[in-house]
Order: C-alpha cells, then structure tokens, then sequence
C-alpha cells in the first residue's frame, strides 16, 4: 500500500484502497462528524477553563480528532485502550463522561474515572509505560482464551512519537512480537514532543520501527477518520484472530501547545500551522457530508448545538466540582489495612481537626 | 512435612502449591522455565504447569514488571522473579512509578497483586551486582510492601501470604539461606509482624532476612563467652515495619543495635533507630547503633566479609551500647 | 551584579558561564534547546552553543544519564536536565548501577564529571509525577553526591561548584522556589558545607531546598507570636551530610526537628534524626522530631498543602519537643 | 548480499562476496589464527581455574573466538570499545594483558585494568547498559571533531542477543541513529541468554531490528574470522567517515555453559552442540593454512606452545596474585575527598587494629 493511506482527502474527496477500503454508512458517517465535534467542544472547553484558572493544565487534542475518534470507534466494547494523557477524544468514544476527565487537571484527583466500567485505564503521564501494561493485559487476554486459541478481543495502546524514543515502548514491541500479544500500537505522530521536532526521536518515518522487532506498521493519514478507521478495525481483527500485534502512525499535527504552560512560538513557525490547517480532520467530513447529502446543514446545526450544551454542562460540573477530602491522601494506598498509614491519617486528622477547632 | 527442608526447597513448594490452588497464578521471569532460575526456586513448575503459567520472559526487567502490572490488572496475580539483587534497577520507573501508585491513583478500582521476588544480599562470593541490598529505596515509596523471610519456616508461609496479598509485594529472599534447613510447618505470625526469635535481657538486636542467622550466633556466643542475655527480632516485614516488639523489647533492655547489610548512611536502620529513640526516650540507656555496610559501593568479593556485618562487628556494637 | 535575580535567573547565569568557560561542559535534556527547558532555566544557551553543546535529545531519560556517562568517558562534562522529579526513575538504573559506580569499578581511573539537574518537590500544583522529592534514593548510593539550593544566591555558586566537582553530581532545585528572588554575590561556604541561616537558642530546624524558607517563615512567626529563638540551618548538601552544625547547634538547644517535603517514613530524616540522637544523646531534652509528608503517593493537588510541610506543622513539631 | 555472509566455510573452503571481499595476507591469516587458539587457552585455562576454586566464576567465550578476534583485529588504536563480561578475546585484541581479566572473576577487584591504557572500558555485567556509553562516546568523538566533520575514529559496542531485548539496548539505537553517532553495534547471537533461546527475545533474526531504527544491519557467520574482519572494518570505516552507525549481528554459538555457574544439559539439547562443533572456527582456519601453506604443522606446533606458554603465565599469576586490602573498599568510591567515607574507612582501619592487634 502507498506509504500514507488516505480515504477521504482534505478536500472532502472519497478515495479507494484496493486493500483497505470501508463501507461508511451515512450514518456511521454522521455518528463520525459528531464525534469529532463534540470531542473538539469538549477540549476548547476544557482549553478554557484553564485559562481561567479553573483547571491547573489542559493537554489540547486540537487537530488530533480524527486519530482519536477514528481509532476509538474501531474498538470493541470488550477491547482494552491504554491512552496517554492527551485522549480526550478517545475516552469519549468509550463512554467515560468528559466531565470526569477534568478532576485530573483541576487536581481533585490523580484518575477520575473507574477503568473497569469502560475497558479504558486510566491517562498515563510517564511518557510509554503504558505500552507494557497494554501487553501484559493482551498476555492476559491469551490466557483467559487459552494459549492456542485467538483471544477473540484486543487491546490498543496509545503513544506519541516522543515516546517512540523510550525504552519501555521498545521493550513492550519485543514482548508483543515474542507473544504474538493481541494488542495494536497506536503512535499519533503529531510531528512534536513538546519542543521537539520528529527528528530527535527518529531519522526514519516511525511506522517503520515495527518492521525491526517483526510485525507489520503502517501510516495513515491520521487525519482522515475514514482511513484511520479502517486500519484500526483491521489491526484489532487481526490481533483477535491471534494474529499478533501491528504498529498503526496516524500521521497528524498538534495543532495547539503541548499543555496549557507551553510556548509553541518558541520552537515552530507558523506556516507549519497553516499548511495544516488546511488539512483539518472535521472540515472534510463537513464537506463529504453536505455534497453526498449524507448530512445536512440541519444535521450540523444540531450537532453544534449538541456541542454548546456539551460545553455548558462542562463548565458546570467543573465549576461546581467537589473539592477532595483530607481522607483521599489516605484511603487507597493499599487495598489491605497497613498500620503506618492508618497512624498517619489519624494524626493528620486529630492535627487539623485540633487545629480547625 | 516435619523433614528439615532448605529455604529454596520451601520457596518452590510455595510456589508450586499457589500455583496449583490458584488458576490466576502465575510465574514469570528471565530463565523461570527448564532451567528453573539460577537458584532452582521454579524448578519443575514449568513441567507441570507449562508456558502460560510460567512464563520464561525476554531478558527486561521494566518489561518483567510492566507486563505483571497489564496482567494483574486482567485478574492476574504474577509471581515476578527478578534474577539478582543488582537487577531491578531497570525496573525501578515501572515499580515505583506504576505499580506502587495505580491503586491510589484508581481510588481504589485497580488492585494489582503482583508479587516481586529478589534473592538479595551478599556473602556468597558474587560478581559486582549480585549482592545488593536495595531494600531501602522500596521502604521509602509509599504503596509497597516489603517482606523477607530469614528461613525456611517461614519462607514457604510467608511466600504464600504474599501472593495473596492484594497489594504488590517486594519479596526479598536472603539468597545466602537459601540453603539452610529448618522444619517447615505453620507459622502463628502474620505477614507483616515481626518476631522475637531470641528473649533476653540485656540488649536487644533487631535485624532481617540474612542477618537474622548472624544475629543469632552473635547472640550465643555472647551468652557463652560473657554471659550476655541479648534479645534478638527478626522484623520479617519492613514496609509495614512492626516495631511493638522492638520497643518492648527496648523498653526492658535500654539498649539497641540494629543489623543490616545495606549501607548504614539513609539504610532502613536509620529509620528503625529513629522511631526507637523516640519511642524509648526515656529507657535507652545509650544511643541506638546501627551496624551496617560502609559507604561504598559493594565491594571485590574477597573483601566482602569486611563489608558486611558479622558477629564480631555486632558484639563490638553490643560493647558499645553497654558502655564498654 | 548586586540586583536580586531569581533562582531560576541565577541556574540559567551558572550555566552560561560554565559553557564559556569550560568548553568540555555540555548541556543536555529535553527540549534545553529552542524552549531553553520547560522552566526555561537553559534560556538562551542554544542560540549561543549550538547544537554540539546545548543538546536537544531523544525522549529517554536512560539515554541522557548512558550518553552522559560515555560523554565523560570521553572527557567531557555534561550537565543534565531531567525535566522533572518524576521522569528520573527511568534512568535509576544508569544512575545507581553505573555513574555511582564507575570510579570505584575503574579504582579511579574513570572520571564521571556528570551533573544531574533535577527540578524537583511540589508546590506548584502540579499533576501527579511533577512534584516528587526522590533525595533519599540518591543519598543511599555510595558514589553520588546530592546538593540542593535554596535561593538565587547559592544557586548560581553551587551549581557552578557541582559542574566543576569530578564527582556525579544530582543538583536538585526546588522548583517552587524558581521564581524567588535575591542578590547573587560571593558565597563563602564550599559546596558541600551546610549553613546556619537564622541563629537561635530554644530549638534547632534542620532543613534543605524548598523547606528552608518555609522553616524561616516559622521562626519568623514563632518569634513575634511567642518570642522564640529557633535555630535554622540549611544543610545544602545531602551527601555527604554536613551535620556539624546541627550538631553543635543541638548540643545548645537540646532540641531538634528535621523537616523535607518527602515522605518520612526512610527519608533522610531518618538518618539525620538518627545521628543527633547518637551525637546528642546527652543533651537532648526531647527526642528529634521528624516533619514531613505522610506515607502516602504524592496527592492531587488540592490536597498538597495538607500533604507538604508548612509553617504550623513546623510549629506544632517544636511545641512538642518543647514539651508543650 | 546473502543472508550470512560467510568468506570461509566450515571445511575451509574461501568464498568471494562481491560486496565484502577482503585481501588478507598469509601474515595476517597466522595472526588471526594464532589470536583464536591463545584465547581458547586462555579461557580454558581460566575455566580450569574455575573448576579448581581459584576463580568465583567464569563466563566461556568457547566457540565465539571467530567473532571475538575478527571484530577486534578490526579495530583501530584509536577507536574505543564497550565489552560485556564475555570478550576476553577483544580484550586479548586490545592488548590487555589476560592475567588482568581474572580478577574480576577471582573476587580480587571489580574492574581489572585501564580502559584508557587500551580505549577499552570495563566489562559490563548489568545487560545493555554499555550500548548507551558506547553511543555516548561516539557523541563525544564527533564532538572532538566538529559537528560538521568525520569523526575520524569509531566505537563499538558489544552484547548478546538476550541483550537485545533490554529498553537500554533500544534506546541507545535511537540515539546513535538521531546522531549518526560513530558507533558500531556488534552483536554475538550465540543462540542462547542463560536458558533462553533466541525465539524468546526475537521473531526474526536480530541483525533486521536495525530496519527499524534506520541503520544498516547484516548477519554475518560469527564463526568465520575473515568474515567478521570484513564486515567489522566497513562498519568502522563508515562511522568513521561520519555515516552513521550500523548493527552488525555475528551468528554463532555459546558452546560453553552460560557461565561455570549454569548447567545446560537443564535446557538444550546435545544434538545441537554437535551441529555446531561442525562449524568451529578454529578448525576452519587451521584447514585452510595447511591446505594454502599459509601455515605449516610447525608454525601451529609453535602456536600451541605458545598458548601453553600463556596457560602457564596465567595459573601462576592467578595463584599469586595478590589480595587486595581493605583500603580498596574506601580509596575510589570519590574522586574528590568524602567525609562520610574518610569516617568509615578510619573506624574500619581502627577496628580492624585492635581486633587483631
Ligand atoms: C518519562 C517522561 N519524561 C518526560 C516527560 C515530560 N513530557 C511530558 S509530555 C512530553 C512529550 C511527549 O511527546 P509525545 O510522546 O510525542 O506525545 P505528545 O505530547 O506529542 O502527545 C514530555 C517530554 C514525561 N511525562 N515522562
Ligand atoms: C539487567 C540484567 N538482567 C539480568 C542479568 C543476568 N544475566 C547475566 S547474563 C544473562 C544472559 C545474557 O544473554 P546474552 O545477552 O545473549 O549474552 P550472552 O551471555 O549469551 O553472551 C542474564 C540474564 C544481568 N546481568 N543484567
Ligand atoms: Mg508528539
Ligand atoms: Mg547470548
């Protein structure tokens, strides 16, 4: 195949992959556009309560919708993601409330969501030691199926291209290739690692790198929903079959900061931003839509305004969200009773109970 | 069983019974298999059991412990054996980082009952790396349990509480016992209790895993030599650290060396003699000493017997608290 | 230079200097570069040095301390920045296992001149990961030395000291502090002295990095509420630990409290508490007390306040050892 | 080229590699040969000492001697090399003296000798590790050069295909790549990590993982000493012209145990060793000298002596090599005077005293 595949251009133009095409119903397609609407909502909104001091950091997934909503919507309610702190838009394809993504920024706690009721762990911070907990689940998976039989789910680990550089990443694509471990490595290229361009991390185009541990990677264009899509949904079925793992590159732009505390104009130029801003994953869908009339203007306008209450019901709930208890520093240290924490709550009780009385 | 076992044969029927009364058991690490690690700890679980429960792992620590982490969070509960002392270290990011912190980070959704087993310690005539004592830097990170056994009598009990336990537990095996027999048999302590393994009077010794032995013998040869009556604990858990015993014991002997192979400089010794000099203010009749590893890196194994503690540097520190 | 500058001002003024005067000093981390760090400490250094001296690398924070300790090798010194106190652990294993080790391997033919920048504590409000105090890891390897500044005007000194030093150096700042300001100027005490900043009688502090303003902010407050003269020594460098001072200074007030942002439990409180009980055993009026965070991750936070030491737990600690 | 180079066969037969041929002289192939035979007695002899007790441990370099010695006669003075605790025969190649390598395994010291006496650094025992020194290195030759310009000299790193599997190994194929450091990566697939078999860390052959991070690998027979000199030397001469690095993978055999510690008779089969005896690389090259009259029997006669001579030097000077004294626990953990340090080593010393005085 071409060495980025693509199914709808920029342009709002269908195109066919003998080997990876889709059949894109209109409202599959809706249920596309949507999502990426939403999801874009939800981070603006997000973007905006930092600036008012109402979350400490806000990661933007701006320009990153199609790879994320691509990806999501290939999975199975019964696979497992392991996202990175930046997949907004994926939890929200596995049904976590947006609302909950928010405490971890505002710092009312260290998760926010229960990883068990969505089949999604919780955002991993310390860039690629997620890509190993996604093999061991997926070793896990083999187990539970037996180890001659195809598991029959899978697991899809997210991961930057900053991280490609981090030993554990390698080490997971050694344990999922010796395993034959149902999991798919997802990297969204977004060209940056904070300041630092691809190159510092690779001279080589990234999807590459699976070729050197023995399993198949390939780019796509990460963002056209459409192809990312695709890809997923075959690098997830092959993974069931017990088949192995494979390295998906969405090819994509950050097209925001790194976080809320960083300062693009320090390292990038603003061309780059133009040139791919042309390339926006939403406007194509919006333009596919109208001309095959699979989608109306009607259809957009409720979907943007399905956004502003989105955006709305945000903003409330983080404004109204409750402060964290003394007792949380405590409670979950340990699943069993451990003397020394028990000894410190209650002195750090007594201390401010005494101290507040 | 009342046949004297040694500790390694306890271990690996620890290991063979948890495997066949739990299905979510499993075994994993560099050379786990056939060969049945390189102190024969797994020997024969792999026949029994075969590549699913035992698994022989690439040569990666931090792949060791962050697959065990994706395992157990799929309702597994993985015995990690890290080959050597030395070892861990590429694993420290994925143990202190990860498996210490995604239960409190979860609020309490995600358990992750992963085992991690690490023959530690000295005295055996290693190369470099074979015979640290990192038990420290895992005291120090909050959501670890640290745990080592100084027998075979308690190595089995002590080997199974830990992989029930639903929380991670480091597991320090003292590999220079490895050899030594005892009766195995049921043990009365918890997992996290420490225990008084010699009464007596006069002073109170407080030590671990290895240097439980070497307590012992100092203890009496001390009472045949000079009729000294020295009160000996082996704390059996550092992380929960039970110190009751050793502050009864300190309240009634007013004198206290604590024992350890590690460094002394920021050892878990200094936060035992810590809370002791609080606790027994008023009955320590001279500072608690600390008998320990100088500090320098772990030395050629020729010089290891200056390096680490034996029974003449604890009786010289026992002198020292008497006052002689 | 008499204007006050901040400390983050101070470090990035140090690491000018060093690369104009040693050639062989490189600057190495992520994104150093073009953004001069995300706390913007290597500002500017880029656009003097270039590529070959000011090194934008990959994202492996194993590969920074490895190339680092191959660069020394070679004859240079690198100056490290791991970008926070969170992301170390996964080069622990380089760090622990070959920068301490390597000159006591080499018996003293190879030279590590390699300084490891750490921004490190909490404070800022920072997510999980950002805002560790991993000192006591560093402080139990044989063949580190740790220092940590407080202020702008050891910082510049110190760092240039830590650059200098043949010694691995873990230079730890406290990030919190980055943006306090104060006059840079000589400073009289070698790099690995400690510091009496407030002279008092009625009970000594003993602290480092970040706490120290918090413990002068105590004494200040237990002065005018309760007029009470509290001794507060900044120990700079935490191995080798400069405790005469503290020592000298108990032997007066008879009373001590130890305070740092990282939990207690095994932290190098421990070891300081430990040896003022041996050294001071006679002049001791209460046993030394310990400030410091709980045995438990670092919190979101919202909670870090009730998590980090401050001024009224300071207090409270020296009402105990003053028996009230 | 082929998938294993190979420029003499097992029988002693030379073949010609378009891409790889290599001019050696009838002096050169008796240097070769008489390298291999004194470091197979000096690890025999070392084993001997092992067996004896004199030594704590012994890891056998037996059946790698092709790959030891061609990697190292490749070499120039001026380049460096990162060992594991298996070359004895590239220590042998840089002239360090094999009495020196004893005392590691005798417990006397944990280093040995000079790495700046031979630019070769100390064995590496923690697997990987010295891949990212190596690489580190390398960075700091260019650096000595001039960004702009060829390093002029070059590193290699040695480590096992276990090693492969480590996070460092990976890592530092990343940066050697971003750097297009001078550096050559030399792997001796001896087939087996402890009780490992290769299938353990890799699904396809290692010498390919160099794909993935945008360098040249090749496999080359480990076996054939003419084969690794000419794949080694290209490998050097392109880092050193400053194109980068390259893995080179030399397929041999561990026909030893792991170390005198390891029973292999656990985990492997006969049979296979068998195989391999086939393929010796000394046989390989004594066929060929006799059959070319490059060497006659005397000149072997004469290499045998002299190893005998080497077996001899190394018993005696294992047997009276002297202990080292409690002052080398304390003289270099510092360069630089340590207080805590100069306490302990004085309350040792005084304890010491008195205890035996
Ligand atoms: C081990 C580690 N080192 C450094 C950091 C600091 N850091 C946070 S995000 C980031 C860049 C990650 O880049 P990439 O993997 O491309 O993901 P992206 O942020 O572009 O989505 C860095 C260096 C970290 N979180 N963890
Ligand atoms: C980090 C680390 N883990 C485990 C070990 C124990 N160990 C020593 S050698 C070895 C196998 C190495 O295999 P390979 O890399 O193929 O090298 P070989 O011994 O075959 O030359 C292992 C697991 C170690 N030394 N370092
Ligand atoms: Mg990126
Ligand atoms: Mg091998």
């Amino acid at each position: 195949m071409a060495d980025l595949l693509q199914l709808l251009t920029p342009e709002g133009e269908r195109l066919h992959d003998p080997e990876y095409d889709l059949e894109v119903s209109g409202e599959e397609l809706r249920g596309l556009f949507r999502d990426m609407v939403m999801v874009r909502r939800l981070d603006a909104e997000a973007h905006a309560l930092q600036r008012q001091g109402e979350l400490g950091l806000w990661p933007p997934l701006l320009g990153q919708e199609a790879a994320q909503i691509g990806a999501g919507r290939a999975l199975a309610a019964s696979d497992y993601v392991f996202p990175t702190y930046r997949e907004h838009g994926v939890a929200w394809t596995r049904g976590v409330d947006p609302v909950s993504l928010l405490g971890l920024f505002r710092g009312v706690t260290n998760g926010g969501y229960d990883p068990r009721a969505h089949n999604i762990a919780l955002p991993t911070i310390v860039i690629g030691d997620q890509t190993l907990h996604a093999v061991g689940y997926a070793m896990g998976m083999q187990r539970d199926a037996g180890l001659d039989n195809p598991p029959g789910s899978a697991v899809i680990s997210f991961f930057g291209d900053g991280a490609s550089s981090q030993g554990d990443v390698n080490e997971a694509f050694v344990w999922a290739a010796v395993n034959d471990a149902p999991v798919v490595f997802f990297c969204q290229n977004n060209q940056w690692a904070i300041s630092q361009p691809l190159h510092r991390q690779t001279r080589i185009p990234l999807f590459r790198r699976a070729q050197g541990f023995g399993f198949p990677g390939l780019r796509v264009d990460g963002n056209d929903v459409l192809a990312v899509l695709a890809v997923t949904r075959r690098a997830l079925e092959r993974a069931r079959q017990g088949r192995g793992p494979s390295l998906i590159e969405a090819f994509t732009y950050r097209m925001g900061a790194h976080t809320t505390s960083d300062d693009p104009t320090r390292y990038r130029v603003d061309t780059e931003l133009e040139q791919w801003r042309l390339k926006d994953p939403i406007e194509r869908v919006r333009a596919y839509l109208l001309r095959t009339g699979a989608g109306d203007p009607a259809f957009i306008a409720e979907v943007e305004q399905e956004a502003d209450d989105l955006g709305r019901r945000l903003r409330e709930a983080c404004l109204t969200m409750p402060e964290p208890s003394l007792s949380l520093i405590f409670e979950h240290v340990y699943a069993e009773p451990h003397p020394l924490v028990d000894a410190d709550r209650d002195w750090w009780s007594e201390y401010l109970g005494a101290d507040h009385g | 069983m009342a046949e004297p076992i040694t500790l390694a044969a306890a271990l690996n029927r620890a290991l063979a019974d948890a495997l066949d009364e739990d299905p979510t058991v499993l075994v994993m690490g560099e050379d786990v298999g056939r060969l049945g690690g390189v102190f024969r700890i797994t020997d024969g679980l792999h026949a029994k059991h075969g590549d699913a429960r035992v698994v022989d792992t690439p040569l990666s620590e931090s792949g060791i412990i962050g697959t065990a982490i994706g395992l157990a969070m799929r309702g597994y509960r993985p015995v990690c054996e890290i080959q050597f002392d030395g070892f861990v270290f590429p694993a420290f990011d994925q143990i202190t980082t990860q498996l210490a912190k995604y239960h409190a980070r979860s609020e309490g959704q995600i358990r992750l009952p992963v085992t991690i087993r690490i023959p530690y310690g000295g005295g055996i005539g290693a190369v470099e790396h074979h015979s640290e004592s990192p038990e420290a830097y895992f005291a120090h990170t909050p959501g670890l349990r640290i745990v080592t056994c100084s027998h075979a009598r308690d190595g089995y009990q002590m080997l199974r509480q830990a992989i029930a336990c639903d929380d991670p537990v480091i597991f320090l095996e003292p590999k220079r016992r490895y050899w030594d027999r005892a009766e195995p048999g049921e043990v009365s302590e918890g997992l996290f209790e420490a225990r008084v393994v010699r009464a007596g009077t006069d002073a109170t010794l407080v030590c671990y895993g290895p240097m439980v032995r070497t307590c012992l013998e100092a203890a009496g040869l001390a009472e045949e030599e000079d009729g000294l009556s020295l009160e000996v604990i082996d704390l059996r858990s550092l992380s929960p650290l039970d110190l009751g015993p050793v502050f009864d014991s300190v309240h009634r002997t007013g004198r206290c060396v604590v024992v350890h192979e590690a460094p002394v400089f920021a050892g878990l010794g200094a936060e035992i003699a810590a809370r002791v000099s609080v606790e027994c203010f008023y009955d320590l009749e001279a500072p608690v000493l600390r008998v320990g590893a100088p500090y320098a890196p772990y030395p050629p194994s020729k010089l290891e017997h200056y390096y680490l503690p034996d029974v003449d540097r604890i009786l010289d520190a026992v002198d020292t608290v008497r006052g002689m």
